[in-house]
C-alpha cells in the first residue's frame, strides 16, 4: 500500500535515487547530501512542533510503498514562502502609454519584481517515480498536503501557491532565462538552478535585477514562454485547477513557469473534506478516497474505499487503519478522490 | 563673411535655410509660421526682455558681397526651462556575489532631466554653396567668441547633443529596439514632433523605468553614445575645444551628449583682448591657411560681429585691422576686441 | 417620485447648484460650465448608443423628483476607467528586506504606481442633495447604476471599481496629498482637485512621480490615512461593502482614499435582481424594491413596493408604471432594498 | 618625516594606528585579522603578484628619528571590483505640465553603482601627536606624487569619498530619514559593517527605488552633499588639488564624492622631473613656511619614498639634496626624482 509519511533521515538515499531517475526541476530538493540533510532535519522540527509556531517552518513527506518499504515520491510545504526571506517572483502588469496629444493608447505588457507572495503557503517539492506519474498515487501525493494542512490550519496561511516548471529543452536551455536572468547571473540556467537549491538566499538578492523588465524588449521565445508550463508540469496543473487553483499574475523569476495560487478554504479537498471517527472492520466496495488520520506529527495519508454514511463513525478497511496507525474511535478525515 | 546676430527682417532668410535645411535639421522646420516664433524669441534675447534663462540667441553668418544669409547658429541660455529636458543617462549596474563568485557590471539607461539648466549648443546649418573657406568653422566657433565675452549670461555647463546613428536608410537601430515599442510611430516621426518643441508625448509615451542595455539588439547596444557619420567632424571640432562626452545619451537616437564647463572651452580659455589699430597694411587673411587665422569679435551685444583674420594681425595687446574689417566688426581705432586662434594648435 | 434616468442639457444649471450645495469632491463633475456641458454631452451619445460599442463610454445618471422636477442628485458610470488613458493608482504593495546575514527581515509598505484598474467599469460623479444623504434616495441613487449595468452588460466590464473620498480637513488640506504630489505638482490639494476635473489627461502623465513611494517617508499624518475614506462617504462605503464591494490595494493618488472593487456578478443586487414582465395594477402592500425598466437609451429607476410570487408576470403600482414609462407586458428588473 | 611603502613587519605599528583611530574611520578596524589581512593586501600589491585592478597600496608616514609610524595613507587602483560599490547618484527629475503651469525640479536620489573601477584616494590617519609639522600635507599629498609616477596602475579618473555630516552626538539626519527605515540598525553599526568589507547586506536591505529628496525631512535633505566639519580641511585640500563634487554621494549620510581626472591634478599635472645633486649647502627644509615647500618622489616602486625639501633647492632640471635627504629617498648623484610644490600657490 501506498502511503505518505513524513521524511526521515532513512529516505536520504532513497530520496536521492528519485532525484536522478526524473529529470524534473525540483530546485527545493537539492542534489546535494548535506543540503537534503539539513531539509530533512527542518522538516523534522516543523513535524515534531518544537520551536515558534509562528516562524517559518518547512516540512517534508514521503511516499513509501509499505510492502516493499520503497520510496517512490516526495512532497512539501513551506508554512512560509521564501521562509522569511523575500520570496522573488515577476508579476506580469501592464503600463498603459498613452498620449492625448496624438491620440495613441497602448498597453505594454511589463514585469515588476514583487515579493507580495512571500508568506504564503507553498506546495513544493513534489516529485515522484515515473512509472506512477499516470497513477491515483500522483493525486495522493500532491494533495495530500492539503489534508496535513487541513488538520493544522492554524500553522498555515491559507493562501496556497505552487511554482510550476516552466519552458526548457532537454539540453537545459531555456529561454526565457536566457534572456533575462542569465544577463545578470552569467550562468547558464541548470547551474542557475543548482545553486537556487543548495545555496543560502543572499545570492538572489544579490543578482536579480531590480527595475521592471519590460517584455516587448524580450526575443519572440522568451516572450511566448510567460507563464508557460512545462510539459511534465501538465498533470500537476490539472490536478491543481481542479482543486481550484488557477494562474496567477506571478511568474517565476528565472523560468517564467506560472504561480498557480487558490484558497485553502476554496480547494475542492476542504470543501469535500469530513471528519469522523473511524471504526477498522472488513469493507467491501465503496468509492476512493483519500484517507489521513490527521495527525501533526505521525501524519499518513492513503487512498482507500469508503461508504460514508450518516452518524459520526464510519467503518475503514482494516488496512488501511494499520497502515494510517488508526485503532478504533480514533478521528480520521476523507475526500473523495 | 561675418557673423551677426539675426535681425527682424531676416524672416525670408531664415525660411530660405529652413528649406534648404532638409528634414534631419529638426530645430529648423520648413514652416514659417515656426521660424517667426525663432525669430522673435532671439530678438527679445537680444533685446533683454525676455529673462535671462528663457533666452536663444541666434547667429547669422552674412556674405558682406550679396548680403545673402549663408548659415545660422544658435546658443540656448538654458535648456529644460519651460519643457522637459530627457536623456537617458548611460550608468553602471553592478550584481555581483562572493557566494556563487558572480559579478556583473551592466550598463543601464536611466530617464534623466538632470541636464536641465544646462546652456547648450544648438542649431547650426550652412548653406551647401557656401562649405569651404572655413566658412563653417566661423560660424560654429564664433559661438565660443560670445560665450567668452557674455559668460554670465550662461551657466557654468555648456552641452552639445549630436545626433545619434543611424543607417543609410535612416533606421536608428536603437529607436528600433526601444522607442518603436512605446511610440508606435518611425523615428523619423518621432524626431520631427521633438524638433517642433512637442515634448508632452515625450513624458506621456517613454518607458519610465531604467533600461538594462543587454536586453536590447545588439545593433542598439553598439549604438548607444555613438554619433552620425555626418555628425562626426562636428563633434571632433568639439572634442578640440575640450568638450566632453558626459554620459548622457539621447533618448531617441542614443546619440552623445557632450559637455564643458565654459571657462574651460579651448576657445574662452585661450582668447585674448586686444586694442585695435587701423592701418591699410592689415595682412589679408589668408583662408587656406588653416592655422593661420584669428576669430575676432567686438565684444558687442545686439551689434555682436566676428570674423576671421589673419593671425600675423596680432601681436602683444594690439591688433591691425583694415578699414573694412573694422567696418564690418563696427570698431574704431583704439577699441578693444576679442581674439583667439580659429582652431587649437596640432600638437595640443 | 423619485426617479434616476440619463441627465440631460437642462440639468446643467441644476448639476451646478447641487455642486455648491455639497462639498463633497465630485472630480468628474467639474464645476466649470463648459466641461460639464462636455460631459453631458458625451453621456448623451453613450445612451443614445451611437459610436463604437467597444470604446470608452460615459453615463451621466440624475435623480430627479417628478413632482416638482427637481433633481436632487446626480451619478456616472465610465466603461472603461480612464476612457483609454491611464486610470492612475497607487498599489499598496510591500518589499521584503531580510539580510541573511544579520538575521534581519522587514516587510516595507510601498506604493507602486499602477495602471493596473484602467479600462474596469467606474462607478464616479455620485452626489446627493444633503437632505437625502439618509433616506432610501442614497441607495436608489447608487445601486440604479448596477441594475443599468446589468441591462446592460456586453458594454462593461464585470470588474467594477469605486473611488473613495479620501481625508482632508475643512480647510481642504489633505495630508496625503501634501506629503506626495504636491511634492511635484506644487499645487495646493483643491486646485490640483480642480484641475483633475477640468484639464486633459496629460498633465496627469507629466506631473506624477513615477518613482514608488516608501511609506516610511512619510509623516505620520500622510500614513494614517492611506486608504482611510472621507466621513462623508461612509454611507456610500457602508452600501458598497453590503454590496459586496471590497477595499482593494489600491488608493486615489490624490488625497490616499481607498478604492473599493468588486465582481458584478457577485453584487447583492445582481445576485438579488429578477426580470419580469410588468402588469401596471393597484397594488397595496409588499417589500421595498428598486426597480428599473431596462432601457439602453431611456433608463428609469425608481423605488417601489411589490408583492413577488411565482409566474412570469408581476404586478407593479400605476405610479410606477408611469414613472417608469412601461406598459403591460414590458420586462422590469427588482431587486430588493 | 618620510613616506614609504608598508612592509611585512609593519602589522604591530598598524594595529597601534587602528586602535588609535577610533571608530570614525571604519577602514582602520580595529581587529589584528583584518590588519593583518590590508597588510597583505598591499605587499601584495606592491610585489606585484595581486592583479593590477585588485591592487591597493598602503603608504606609511615614517619618522627617521624614532623609526615609529606616524600615519598612514592608501590609494586603491579601482573600487568595486571584488564587492559592489554603491553610492547615490544626485539627478534631477523635472514635472512640467504647460497645460497647468507647472515646472518642477525636483532632486532625486538614484542608487547607482556607475563609480565601479575608479580609483580612490582612500584611508588616512595621521597619530594625534604628529599633527602639524606639515606632516598632514606631506602624507595626504604624497600620494599625487604616487599617481604622477605611476598612472598606469591607475584608471582615468580618481575619487575620493567624504565623512558626510553628523551632529555631534554622531547622528546623521540623512540616516535617520532614509537608512534607519530599512537598516533597523543605528549609522554607527551600519558604517562599522560596510567598512569590515561585509557589503552584502547593503544589497539584501537597501531600498532598490529612487528617493524623492523631497520625501525626506528637512534636516536629511540639508545634508546631501555635505561633509563631516572635521572633514572640511580634507575637502578643501582635494578642492585645491582640482577635485570636484562629482554629484556621488554616500548612501549612508550623504557625504559627497569628489572626483577628478589624475592627469588633471594639480601636483600630477604641475610636477615635473629634476636631477639630483648632493651638496652638503642645500637649504633645510623649513615646515613653517607653507609655501616654501616641495614635494620630493624617487620615483621607486617597492622602494618609493617621498619627502618634503625647500622650494630654494630647485633650480632649472636639477634639485639641491643633503646626503641625509638623498639617503633617505633612496637616491644619488644624478638620480631623476619628481618634485612639485607642496601647495597649489595661493592666488590660483
Amino acid at each position: 500500500m501506498l502511503v505518505v509519511r513524513p521524511s526521515t533521515f532513512v529516505d536520504l538515499p532513497s530520496i536521492e535515487r528519485l532525484l536522478n531517475e526524473t529529470d524534473a526541476r525540483v530546485t527545493t530538493l537539492p542534489k546535494d547530501r548535506d543540503k537534503l540533510s539539513e531539509k530533512i532535519s527542518r522538516s523534522d522540527d516543523a513535524f515534531g512542533g518544537s520551536g515558534d509556531p509562528d516562524k517559518p517552518a518547512s516540512f517534508l513527506f514521503a511516499l513509501e510503498d509499505t510492502e516493499t518499504n520503497e520510496l517512490h515520491g516526495t512532497c512539501g510545504i513551506d508554512t512560509h514562502a521564501g521562509s522569511g526571506y523575500p520570496f522573488f517572483n515577476y508579476r506580469l502588469d501592464e503600463v498603459v502609454h498613452a498620449s492625448h496629444h496624438l491620440d495613441i493608447s497602448s498597453r505594454v505588457p511589463i514585469l515588476f519584481l514583487s515579493h507580495e507572495l512571500t508568506g504564503k503557503t507553498l506546495l513544493q517539492s513534489f516529485t515522484i517515480t515515473p512509472s506512477l506519474k499516470d497513477t491515483d498515487a500522483f493525486e495522493l501525493l500532491s494533495r495530500a498536503r492539503l489534508l496535513y494542512i487541513a488538520a493544522q490550519q492554524e500553522r498555515f496561511n491559507s493562501e496556497v501557491i505552487v511554482e510550476i516548471q516552466g519552458i526548457f529543452n532537454e539540453k537545459g536551455d531555456c529561454a526565457f532565462w536566457d534572456a533575462v536572468g542569465r544577463k545578470f547571473f552569467d550562468l547558464d540556467f541548470l547551474t542557475a538552478d543548482y545553486y537556487c537549491s543548495v545555496k543560502s538566499k543572499t545570492f538572489m538578492s544579490e543578482l536579480i535585477p531590480q527595475h521592471p523588465v519590460y517584455v516587448p524588449l524580450l526575443p519572440d521565445e522568451a516572450r511566448a514562454n510567460i507563464a508557460k508550463n512545462h510539459e511534465a508540469a501538465n498533470r500537476t496543473c490539472q490536478l491543481l485547477y481542479r482543486e481550484g487553483f488557477s494562474q496567477s499574475k506571478f511568474i517565476d523569476p528565472f523560468d517564467g513557469g506560472p504561480v498557480l495560487t487558490g484558497n485553502l478554504h476554496q480547494s475542492y479537498t476542504m470543501r469535500t473534506l469530513k471528519s469522523k471517527k473511524a471504526k477498522p472492520s472488513n469493507v467491501i466496495g465503496g468509492l476512493k478516497y483519500l484517507i489521513s488520520n490527521q495527525s501533526a506529527s505521525d501524519f499518513r495519508c492513503t487512498i482507500g474505499t469508503l461508504v460514508d454514511g450518516i452518524g459520526e463513525t464510519i467503518r475503514i478497511p482494516l488496512e488501511i487503519a494499520e497502515a494510517l496507525n488508526v485503532q478504533e474511535g480514533d478521528s480520521i478525515s476523507y475526500s473523495p478522490l | 563673411m561675418y557673423i551677426r546676430p539675426v535681425q527682424p527682417d531676416d524672416l525670408d532668410n531664415l525660411c530660405i535655410l529652413a528649406k534648404n535645411s532638409g528634414v534631419g535639421v529638426t530645430s529648423l522646420p520648413d514652416n514659417k509660421q515656426k521660424m517667426q516664433a525663432k525669430l522673435e524669441r532671439s530678438l527679445t534675447s537680444f533685446d533683454k526682455t525676455r529673462p535671462v534663462h528663457d533666452r536663444q540667441y541666434l547667429f547669422a553668418l552674412m556674405d558682406e558681397k550679396t548680403n545673402a544669409m549663408a548659415g545660422i547658429c544658435a546658443l540656448e541660455a538654458a535648456i529644460g526651462h519651460d519643457e522637459v529636458w530627457y536623456n537617458y543617462h548611460v550608468g553602471k549596474s553592478v550584481h555581483a556575489s562572493s557566494d556563487i563568485g558572480v559579478h556583473k557590471v551592466t550598463q543601464t539607461l536611466y530617464l534623466s532631466n538632470d541636464l536641465t539648466g544646462s546652456s547648450e549648443i544648438a542649431t547650426l546649418f550652412l548653406m551647401p554653396e557656401y562649405r569651404g573657406n572655413q566658412n563653417g568653422q566661423l560660424l560654429s566657433r564664433s559661438r565660443y567668441m560670445f560665450l567668452a565675452d557674455f559668460p554670465e549670461l550662461f551657466g557654468e555647463s555648456i552641452i552639445a547633443e549630436m545626433r545619434g546613428y543611424s543607417d543609410e536608410n535612416g533606421n536608428s537601430p536603437f529607436w528600433e529596439s526601444l522607442g518603436r515599442h512605446f511610440f508606435q510611430m518611425e523615428f523619423s516621426d518621432a524626431d520631427y514632433l521633438t524638433g517642433l518643441g512637442n515634448k508632452a508625448f515625450i513624458a506621456e509615451l517613454m518607458p519610465k523605468f531604467p533600461i538594462y542595455v543587454p536586453m536590447l539588439s545588439q545593433a542598439a547596444q553598439e549604438t548607444i553614445g555613438k554619433v552620425h557619420p555626418q555628425t562626426e567632424p562636428a563633434l571632433a571640432m568639439l572634442m578640440s575645444e575640450g568638450f566632453e562626452f558626459n554620459n548622457y545619451v539621447d533618448i531617441f537616437d542614443a546619440g552623445p551628449s557632450v559637455s564643458a564647463k565654459i571657462k574651460d572651452i579651448r576657445a574662452v580659455k585661450e582668447s585674448k583682448l586686444f586694442n585695435v589699430a587701423l592701418s591699410e597694411n592689415a595682412p589679408e587673411a589668408d583662408l587656406t591657411d588653416k592655422h593661420g587665422l584669428l576669430l575676432v569679435s567686438n565684444r558687442g551685444f545686439e551689434d555682436y560681429r566676428v570674423i576671421l583674420i589673419n593671425k600675423a594681425a596680432a601681436s602683444d595687446g594690439s591688433i591691425v585691422l583694415s578699414k573694412a574689417q573694422a567696418n564690418i566688426l563696427n570698431v574704431q581705432e583704439g577699441s578693444q576686441v576679442r581674439a583667439v586662434s580659429l582652431r587649437p594648435t596640432e600638437n595640443k
